[in-house]
């Protein structure tokens, strides 16, 4: 099982992400995750992300190697934008592809909580008030913990 | 040694640059970051909450007293917030 | 919020499901589950599936709503086919949206728990030595205790 | 009074039809699984592991020892599985 690690300024397209991870013969179960700029309080223009190029894929590439190594999965896609995003378009999607549905949410899940705080990425909300950098939520540390054994 | 020192985020905007080569003697990630903050105000405020700020030697989380080594790239920057 | 309940020989587009699902200004999180025809040992030739019309919409709907009860939902989708099906086509899949991904995560799981054990599906495998109903797992019985509180 | 059976899955390949019309005084879906039992070594067959039946009164589950009271649909089936 490769991951399919993407890192980009780009959109993407969920249905080809998803049919991608449906082939191979033992495939029951596919579980999606996709994040999205929400609108905020005060009215966000813009959402600019920055990361880590080089860190960032060695990172999410980890990952997907942990949560094969956790659960069986047949197939595994982490991908990320970065740039200058508007309310409304996609962020992030991770996808699992597993026999059971249990491996794929338990795996999808994984995914994003260390994605939440152990990826290099950086987010940043623009409004009429100006400019301010999103702080990391003590909670996505948190849910860390539910991971180790 | 001479090493790469990145900054991202708000720690980057604090000290108005992105990447620098530091020419140093520093043992741990926490001796360098000393370094950098005696040299400039603007060092000393972007580092004066280490809480608040995570580094990365060789693309690979650390804590601040990890011996830099033969490291090529250390990085600074604030908790991530992906996904 | 009203769930988009879809019972259905067809198939389904899972990117315009999740477009859908995407709506709204306050939905950061959207998590989808498909389940697919895997083959089994033997070589499926095809998979069967009957359904109780009427009660299965019901159930559904029944299903989706206590979701929305337990988690701030802001989108549920769940469409399940019926008829003939060929291995590696869709089955069913289940969509929920969200303000924040655990709620999105914990309702897809808790719908997919019920859906197992509680919506009148049944499933008949052919294969080149006949056909055979498939038993339902005591595990998946048992995935429903976690949702009791 | 007069109610509508379903049988659905593996019930209604033994019992050979998928819904019929019964005329009964049961007073609860045992009673009438009781009745159709005694009518044929088919029906017979079928409800001989009630453990392997869940039953649905208008298209809620329920209980064997529910009472049929008003109710104008009963309907049997092995466990679901759906998803």
């Amino acid at each position: 099982m490769t991951p399919r690690i993407v890192v980009t300024e780009d959109d993407f397209d969920l249905g080809s992400e998803a049919d991608m991870l449906e082939q191979g013969p033992d495939t029951g179960a596919v579980v999606t995750f996709t994040g999205r700029v929400r609108d905020v309080a005060g009215g966000l223009r813009h959402m600019v992300i920055e990361h880590y190029p080089g860190m960032t894929e060695r990172a999410l590439t980890d990952m997907a190697t942990q949560a094969a190594t956790r659960w069986p999965l047949s197939g595994v896609t982490i991908i990320h934008r970065h740039g200058t995003l508007a309310p409304g378009q996609r962020i992030m999607m991770v996808g699992t592809a597993s026999r059971h549905r249990e491996a794929a949410f338990e795996a999808a899940s994984f995914l994003m909580d260390y994605l939440k705080s152990r990826a290099p990425f950086w987010k940043k909300e623009v409004t009429g008030d100006g400019a301010d950098w999103v702080a990391a939520r003590d909670s996505d540390e948190d849910a860390l913990d539910r991971w180790r054994s | 040694m001479k090493i790469r020192v990145l900054y991202f985020a708000w720690l980057r905007e604090r000290i108005g640059l992105g990447r620098e080569e530091v020419e140093t003697e520093a043992r741990t990630v926490a001796d360098l970051v000393a370094e950098l903050r005696a040299r400039e105000a603007r060092y000393d405020l972007a580092f004066s909450d280490l809480a608040a700020v995570r580094c990365a030697l060789d693309q690979e989380l650390v804590e601040f007293d990890t011996p830099l080594g033969q490291a090529r790239e250390v990085a600074f920057f604030p908790p991530m917030t992906g996904g």
